[in-house]
């Protein structure tokens, strides 16, 4: 059950005894480093707070850990996915009393988006700690030489600039491709989350509307159309193989780092990658163009980050507090974080971080960040299941194997209600 | 003795018997051993050269296996890996040796009907039954350590008791006859008897159960946790995260680590292993 | 007749004794369990929270709501319907190889064997280095001018890459083959020699049936293992974050159970998944069990 | 040292199999008693339920003075000799013979000595440290029966335990065995189906049939004396000619033959009747040959001859049906598997054998004289299948 | 039908193993050969080099008037019988018998008509769709002689094929083997190391010892002019009584006994040198028994009396040294294995073995007075154990 106990304000000053938190996060590596970096600042304020890392942690760790009752004073989850889990079942404790003890004003310090990812149904269990947010790539060099002046702002123009972009072989197989609309392609996946056609997941009633909200179909056809222009589904997946496949994504060998791809839906990490891999490609970034009945939304892009929360098992919850407290609202140490990690903060406060929007490439992510319209894909306690089963289907869709469109999506739309059920 | 010349037309076709003969098991020797040349050579080549499918390293990286101890717990991870495998022996073998015993060599009602249970939960799957474990682990607070997959095996194995059942039937009745005739118990005659002429089966029962534990994936993957990993599953979790970086060099030398202590066992106990892979088969 | 008496008391205690291990295994780790666990077929259970009736609900989703169950149970049987006769028909192969070299079979038979000795995840990760694209396999072909298929992740070559993954592992079914060729009475084929006949007539009429036994032994194990393919898929698609893919080829039935189960936690209908699977299982072995008898021969009888 | 005694014992396996049917023997102390039978008579089951390895289904068990029949093997202080040695092969012969006495715990040394003594009186002293593999059958043997002697029991039980060797050994082991029984005056049971086993080894023989005992007597007195229809047939190699016989008026015919009665015998009341006339082969005789004595004599046409040497099998049809009766049947079949193999020549004829003087000059196809001992033939009732005792038993007058 | 000749065969198996040496045999059409010898003496050897399963390492065979040493199995068109059957045991009965047609592809409808033949000569037609696990001994044998007749091959091999079977069941098989012979009349080679089947079987008997031929001649010639000291040891059983005697004027003198020579036997070159005298186990009897004929008598205690109710032997010790060459031991031992088993009663003395009339009246300890027959007795020379022939042979003597 429920933590029903009232929360209490750690004080930085006076005695206290020692106490050592458990922090569970998913970080390897370097970024493990870099967090212990900021913690180690957490521990200047906080002497008497020791916090022991337990690095590693995939997505289904929390909820193993939480209900084989292992003490985890604060867990560092790496998406949102699980969040409404985590609050509709009490899993993460509501932070709302430690809020509002805390005196916080939400709004003021978080952009919507994030502060939607992590709640559900109004119960914030968790905190934004850094997010990513995806936009468009484009090579500027083949842009000009394509002559093609900007970024495009809706799809239609989108598809335009990809057929100019696109150079094939004498053999018909694809040299320089404008874009790769292939579902499996990168980051894609999030892109057929469906943000720039303003898709509904779900109706007002909670049901699945992949049927009965037109812009889906029409998100399906556009990426059948985007196949289209590249002589189809065997002929960009022969292209995608020939250039690394799924793998290259993170090396070197990745297709827009070496201009085989003219566009690319990507996340803002990105920018540090084409950094380090000093790769010679002269490029920028925009928000990702919109469909040609929602430019509203132009400006907006998915985000989604990692979350913080305190799980039930927590023994310490008023220090866990503290560090949470720390991590996700101190801007210095998120600006420090975000710098590390080059990912996007995640408070107005550091949104403002000079370093980072002063990068022009990075700025354009800081931006859709702070865009209204940016959002995470709508949580359930299902977790991940109707994400999983919707880019499963854009998949199929794409291979060719969903014979007729509505009908898919009407399975679809009845897989993922029943899931929600299973999972609710 | 002088042999007799044989026929030239017989010489030539048994010659050409023999090449084709060798030529198929040559051709086979190699489909076997490549996978190992290139796992091996991977293993100590640069990153580059290994992203870059290059068949011979240039120079030879030792220090990759260094590295991977950097990159994941590797140690802690194989002592997770002895741990759970030396204990599940040791419950295997001790649990199972009395079990087979009962199944074969006394006569007691029902006999049949355990054999059968016995025989039934071979093919059981073991998804049936995670999911209840693992709700009892969780309420008694086992999940993220060993306990889970250690415990069990000291309640007999299905697979080690039908092998040594298989095995104790083929040692005469006769045998046990003649002990309890001299005098000796039930337990006598298991010890002294039963338990000294099933050594090839009971050491590669042993084996068999070791090599299970080692490389299983499933019950660590469901159970354990990041310090409780064993082998398998950190080199499985791990990969995803080099994934990321492509280092297929470190990967590939923590897969040499990782296989390299159950191919010197194998080396060291081939015959065992041999007949004992041969003793699953008999009588199906 | 005579009563039972003393003898037969202290026998009985032996008995309970010896099996005790097992009873208390079989009751605690193995019925107590599945009855659970069927009892949570019918329930909502996300750990998390407890239990909940739902009837037949988790059933009803399997076989009409979930595209992926279909998914899963059909990768599945496609590796049991050809991964497991090919790597069968490969291990006699093997097996014969090494009957018939005379000198040095006994280091052919090690070669051959010791792949099986690789931990699986280690050769599952092996052989995604093998055939990455960019990895020694499609180097080799692409120096040769043949098409570098994308293996693991194209969704029509990654079954056959598993395949190939078993192949390489085929070794015990090798070496059980290779003892049942060797249990084969010489005097069998010396007869058949005299009778006139030739070396496929040997291997036709008299090898194949005196090993039917082992072979058939090995597809009954096959079907059980296959039906619960797991570790090889599990890391050759990348993990816990991509599970099933490239495009849900390798969604095995298990793979999905662990999916609702362990990251959906969705106990309830990984449960209905396990006793599916268990119910399917155990029919398929009775079915082969019961139509064995038509093309198995039985040296003494089935056990 | 004790007597042993089954007290109408019975066993039965399952609910159907009477393995054994109401069995008495009582053995004297220091008697050598072999059980002899065709195969699954019972004989094994028997020396089964003496040793404690089985339970009887009713009855009672003896040894000495003490009722046993519920104590459990270890209990029993008997030795038992398994057709198959049943030696651990895991120990050496020092081990294997000692093994019964560390069971007792016994002290080593006392162990080490008496190990020692039986080894030499079985001339296995050289190979003590020898494990059984490297042993030869009769060695194996012989390790067998020193774990027996070790422990000075009260008895020795012997499933076959020479059948397992080859025929030359077998002699020679057949021969220790009865010096061995002669030197420790033990008493033993021995189960075997080779006749010439029991006929040189047993002081009695028991001779069982689907676990019935037939006749329990002294071996000289089962082969002259055969209490009925089965032991005749199934004594004696080969085997008693039996044929259907018309008792007449001081004779007897079959056949194209009619003979005479002998003198002692009362066949009264099957005058006119049939009876089962049975003749030894050897008691059949070349009437070339033995010209000396005056018998009356037969002829038929020989179909094969067998000449082994130091006798000769005349293999000969008459124009009678065979006798086939269940009795006759169990003693030939001997293995309850061999049922109805129609052999080609005895199908519907009656095939004597006369065991004849290598100087016999029949040959396939010739005919033959043969001369027969009327005193020596044996009667049996077609109904009950019993002997019909003569007066003076057959045999003893020479 | 054809002739079966080997001409020098020798066959070394490995480099040092002879397992033939030098043997040549001809075997006439539709004879019955028997090959006998103790185990290891390459009998097996010879009937695989006929069969092409091995090849000869030297020397050559003829089947028919074709030289077909180098010949493969398969194309030498003989029948070979297994000691342990070899039926093929997933076939049924009518499979394994007409699987040599069906590789020949000889029509379907002709196969099962062949195979009714044959299953009805051996009485298998009951039996046809029976897999052999379910058959006994005897009816496998059966199926392996039936799947040799079906083919109508030029000449049957048969290694020991009565060799798994219990006596009784031998007893039958051998008769049924002979009447098949006389039947088919086709050239067969026959492997025993029985004896009664090599007397009772064979037209020639071939005895072989370590790969070499030691007599070729027929059976009976073989019992009673056995060739030489290893014949005379491995050839009757129970075994040849063998002493060296000395050998003086007129008479013969062993141990405590002196004997006169037989008439015909020229014995000059040994006088008053040893020769060794043999006298077979039925050529002695109870003088007190035969009392009709005037022979020499010697006189011994009893040390065992086996009754085997139609003959009785009679075991004593003579004081003389028991002749162990390295041809008496390789008679004995039969199993290379059995090597220097130390008997009780056996170590020093001789021990001498009377096969006698059961009215006997000898027992354990008793004296027993013997008659010998002179004119059988048997002499080899000490050097060289080959027979010292007689001028006319004994036995033949009547
Ligand atoms: N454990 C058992 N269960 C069922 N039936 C049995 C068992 N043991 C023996 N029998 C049956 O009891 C009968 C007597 O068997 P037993 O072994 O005593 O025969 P036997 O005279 O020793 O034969 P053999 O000469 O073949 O050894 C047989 O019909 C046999 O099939
Ligand atoms: N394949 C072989 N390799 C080596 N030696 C062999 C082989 N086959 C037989 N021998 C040897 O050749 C000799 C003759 O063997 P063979 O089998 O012909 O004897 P046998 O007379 O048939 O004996 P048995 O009566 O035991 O069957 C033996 O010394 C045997 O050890
Ligand atoms: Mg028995
Ligand atoms: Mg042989």
């Amino acid at each position: 059950g429920n933590q029903t106990n009232t929360p209490k304000n750690v004080t930085k000053s006076g005695p206290h005894t020692p106490v050592t938190l458990t922090v569970w996060d998913y970080f390897t590596e370097r970024e493990l480093k870099n967090l212990a970096d900021v913690i180690h600042q957490f521990n200047k304020q906080y002497p008497w707070i020791h916090v022991d890392l337990v690095p590693g942690k995939s997505l289904s760790d929390y909820v193993r850990g939480i209900t084989s009752g292992q003490p985890i004073d604060v867990a560092i989850d790496v998406g949102p996915d699980n969040v409404a889990k985590y609050c509709a079942t009490g899993a993460f404790q509501d932070l709302g009393p430690f809020i509002k003890s805390s005196g916080l004003d939400m709004a003021s310090i978080f952009p919507p988006a994030a502060l939607k990812y992590t709640s559900y149904k109004g119960t914030q269990c968790s905190l934004p700690l850094l997010t990513d947010a995806y936009g468009l790539y484009y090579n500027k060099d083949m842009f000009a030489a394509a002559h093609i002046n900007g970024p495009p702002k809706t799809l239609s123009e989108f598809t335009a600039d990809a057929k100019k972009l696109t150079q094939f072989n004498p053999d018909g197989s694809i040299k320089v491709a404008g874009f790769v609309p292939l579902a499996g392609f990168y980051e894609n996946a999030n892109l057929y989350n469906g943000l720039p056609w303003g898709t509904t997941w779900y109706s007002s009633d909670g049901k699945a509307a992949f049927a009965s909200d037109p812009m889906w179909a029409q998100m399906m056809e556009w990426s059948k159309s985007q196949l289209a222009l590249f002589h189809g589904y065997d002929n960009l997946t022969r292209f995608f193989s020939k250039i690394g496949g799924a793998n290259s994504e993170w090396s070197s060998a990745q297709a827009f780092e070496k201009g085989e791809v003219a566009m690319a839906f990507d996340g803002e990490w990105r920018t540090a990658f084409i950094r380090d891999d000093k790769a010679k490609i002269n490029y920028g970034t925009a928000p990702f163009p919109t469909a040609d009945n929602q430019t509203q939304l132009y400006g907006s892009g998915q985000v989604g980050g990692t979350v913080i929360g305190i799980p039930r098992t927590a023994t310490h919850p008023n220090e866990a507090w503290a560090l949470v407290k720390f991590l996700t609202t101190n801007t210095k140490a998120v600006e420090t974080l975000a710098e590390l990690l080059n990912n996007v903060p995640t408070t107005y406060g550091s949104l403002k971080d000079a370093k980072l929007s002063n990068d022009p490439h990075f700025k354009t992510f800081l931006s859709i960040f702070r865009n209204p319209n940016s959002r995470f894909y709508p949580l359930t306690t299902a977790g991940t299941a109707a994400a999983d089963a919707l880019a499963a289907f854009v998949d199929n869709w794409q291979a060719g194997s969903v014979p007729d469109l509505q009908q898919g999506l009407k399975k679809l739309t009845d897989q993922v209600n029943q899931q929600l059920q299973l999972g609710g | 003795m002088r042999q007799r010349p044989l026929p030239p037309e017989v010489r030539r076709q048994r010659f050409l018997m023999t090449v084709a003969n060798h030529s198929m098991a040559i051709v086979l020797a190699v489909v076997f051993v490549t996978p190992f040349i290139f796992i091996l050579a991977t293993a100590v080549m640069t990153r580059q050269q290994a992203l870059t499918g290059s068949f011979w390293p240039h120079p030879f990286v030792w220090g990759n296996f260094i590295k991977v101890f950097h990159f994941v717990p590797f140690a802690r991870y194989a002592w997770n890996t002895v741990v759970y495998s030396v204990l599940a022996t040791v419950g295997t073998v001790v649990s199972s040796i009395p079990v087979a015993y009962a199944l074969s060599r006394m006569s007691w009602r029902g006999r049949q009907v355990a054999f059968l249970l016995v025989l039934a939960t071979l093919a059981l799957p073991s998804q049936v039954t995670i999911v209840p474990l693992y709700i009892i682990f969780v309420r008694i607070h086992w999940i993220g350590t060993l306990k889970p997959l250690i415990l069990p095996t000291f309640f007999g194995d299905a697979f080690t008791i039908f092998l040594l059942r298989q095995f104790f039937m083929t040692i005469p009745e006769e045998l046990s006859e003649a002990a309890r005739v001299d005098g000796a118990s039930e337990f006598q005659i298991l010890t002294r008897v039963i338990v000294p002429l099933a050594k090839p089966a009971i050491m590669a029962v042993a084996l068999f159960q070791f090599l299970y534990s080692w490389n299983d994936f499933f019950g660590p993957l469901v159970f354990a946790n990041t310090h409780t990993w064993t082998l398998a599953v950190g080199l499985a979790e791990f990969s995803q995260v080099i994934h990321r970086s492509v280092l297929w060099n470190i990967q590939m030398a923590a897969s040499v680590l990782f296989m390299l202590p159950i191919i010197i066992l194998f080396f060291m106990a081939q015959r065992a292993f041999m007949e004992g892979v041969t003793l699953t088969g008999i009588k199906g | 007749m005579r009563s039972k008496r003393r003898g037969r008391n202290t026998l009985r205690l032996v008995v309970l004794l010896f099996m005790a291990p097992w009873i208390i295994g079989f009751l605690g780790f193995i019925l107590y369990p599945m009855l659970s666990s069927l009892y949570f077929s019918f329930t909502k259970f996300n750990l998390l929270q407890t239990p909940q009736w739902v009837g037949f609900f988790n059933y009803r989703f399997m076989f009409a709501h979930d595209p992926n169950f279909w998914l899963a149970v059909r990768n599945t049987l496609w590796i049991i319907v050809f991964g497991i006769p090919i790597q069968i028909m490969f291990a006699i192969v093997a097996a014969v190889v090494l009957t018939r070299v005379r000198s040095g079979s006994g280091g052919y038979r090690t070669l051959f064997f010791l792949p099986t000795m690789v931990p699986t995840v280690a050769a599952a990760l092996g052989f995604l280095f093998l055939l990455d694209p960019s990895g020694p396999i499609d180097t080799i072909l692409r120096l040769v001018h043949l098409p570098q298929p994308l293996w693991f992740e194209s969704a029509h070559w990654s079954k056959p890459s598993l395949v190939g993954l078993g192949l390489w592992g085929v070794g015990d079914t090798m070496i059980i083959f290779l003892a049942a060729l060797l249990d084969v009475p010489k005097q069998l084929y010396e007869a058949a020699d005299i009778e006139g006949a030739g070396w496929w007539q040997k291997f036709r009429y008299i090898t194949l049936p005196m090993i039917s036994p082992v072979i058939f032994f090995s597809v009954i194990i096959g079907v059980i293992e296959g039906f619960q393919y797991f570790t090889e898929a599990f890391v050759v698609s990348g993990g816990d974050l991509s599970l099933g893919a490239p495009q849900g080829s390798l969604l095995f039935y298990t793979t999905w159970l662990y999916q609702q189960g362990f990251q959906y936690t969705n106990m309830g209908y990984a449960s209905a998944l396990a006793w599916l699977l268990f119910v399917v299982v155990m029919v398929c072995t009775v079915i082969l069990i019961k139509t064995s008898n038509r093309w198995v021969f039985y040296q003494g009888g089935f056990r | 040292m004790a007597r042993i005694a089954l007290e109408g014992v019975t066993k039965v396996f399952g609910h159907e199999v009477i393995a054994v049917n109401d069995v008495s023997i009582e053995i004297g102390d220091g008697e050598f008693m072999v059980l002899v039978g065709p195969s699954g008579c019972g004989k094994s089951t028997i020396l089964r339920l003496l040793s404690g390895l089985d339970e009887v289904t009713d009855g009672e068990i003896w040894i000495g003075d003490k009722q046993v029949t519920d104590l459990p093997a270890k209990e029993r202080d008997l030795a038992m000799i398994f057709q198959n040695y049943a030696i651990y092969p895991h120990m050496t012969v020092a081990q294997n013979i000692g093994f019964g006495l560390k069971l007792r715990r016994t002290k080593k040394t006392t162990i080490q000595e008496r190990v020692l003594e039986v080894a030499q009186m079985l001339g296995l002293q050289e190979m003590l440290d020898r494990k059984p593999a490297t042993l030869s059958g009769g060695q194996r043997q012989r390790v067998a029966i020193g774990r027996a002697i070790v422990r000075d029991p009260v008895a020795f039980l012997m499933d076959e335990p020479l059948s397992n060797l080859d025929a030359k050994l077998r002699v020679q082991m057949r021969a220790e065995l009865a010096r061995i029984h002669a030197r420790l005056s033990r008493t033993t049971v021995y189960v075997t189906h080779d006749q010439v086993e029991a006929m040189t080894l047993g002081d009695r023989v028991a001779v069982l049939k689907d676990g019935v005992l037939q006749q329990l007597a002294s071996p000289q007195e089962v082969f002259r004396q055969p209490a009925n229809l089965f032991v005749a047939a199934f004594i004696g190699s080969p085997p008693m000619n039996l044929v259907e016989a018309k008792v007449g008026d001081g004779d007897i015919s079959f056949a194209d033959y009619r003979l005479p009665l002998p003198s002692g015998t009362d066949l009264s009341e099957y005058r006119n009747r049939s009876v089962i006339l049975g003749i030894r082969p050897s008691d059949l005789e070349d009437a070339d040959v033995w010209t000396g004595e005056n018998r009356p004599v037969i002829e038929a046409n020989v179909e094969i001859v067998e000449d082994l040497g130091t006798e000769m099998n005349v293999i000969f049809s008459i124009n009678a049906p065979p006798v086939v009766t269940e009795q006759t049947q169990a003693a030939e079949e001997d293995a309850s598997t061999e049922t109805g193999i129609p052999l080609i020549a005895s199908e519907g004829t009656n095939t004597f054998t006369a065991r004849v003087d290598p100087r016999c000059r029949a040959r396939s196809g010739s005919r033959v004289r043969l001369s027969v001992d009327p005193d020596r033939f044996h009667f049996f009732d077609p109904e009950t299948s019993t002997a019909v005792l003569s007066k003076h038993p057959a045999g003893l007058a020479s």
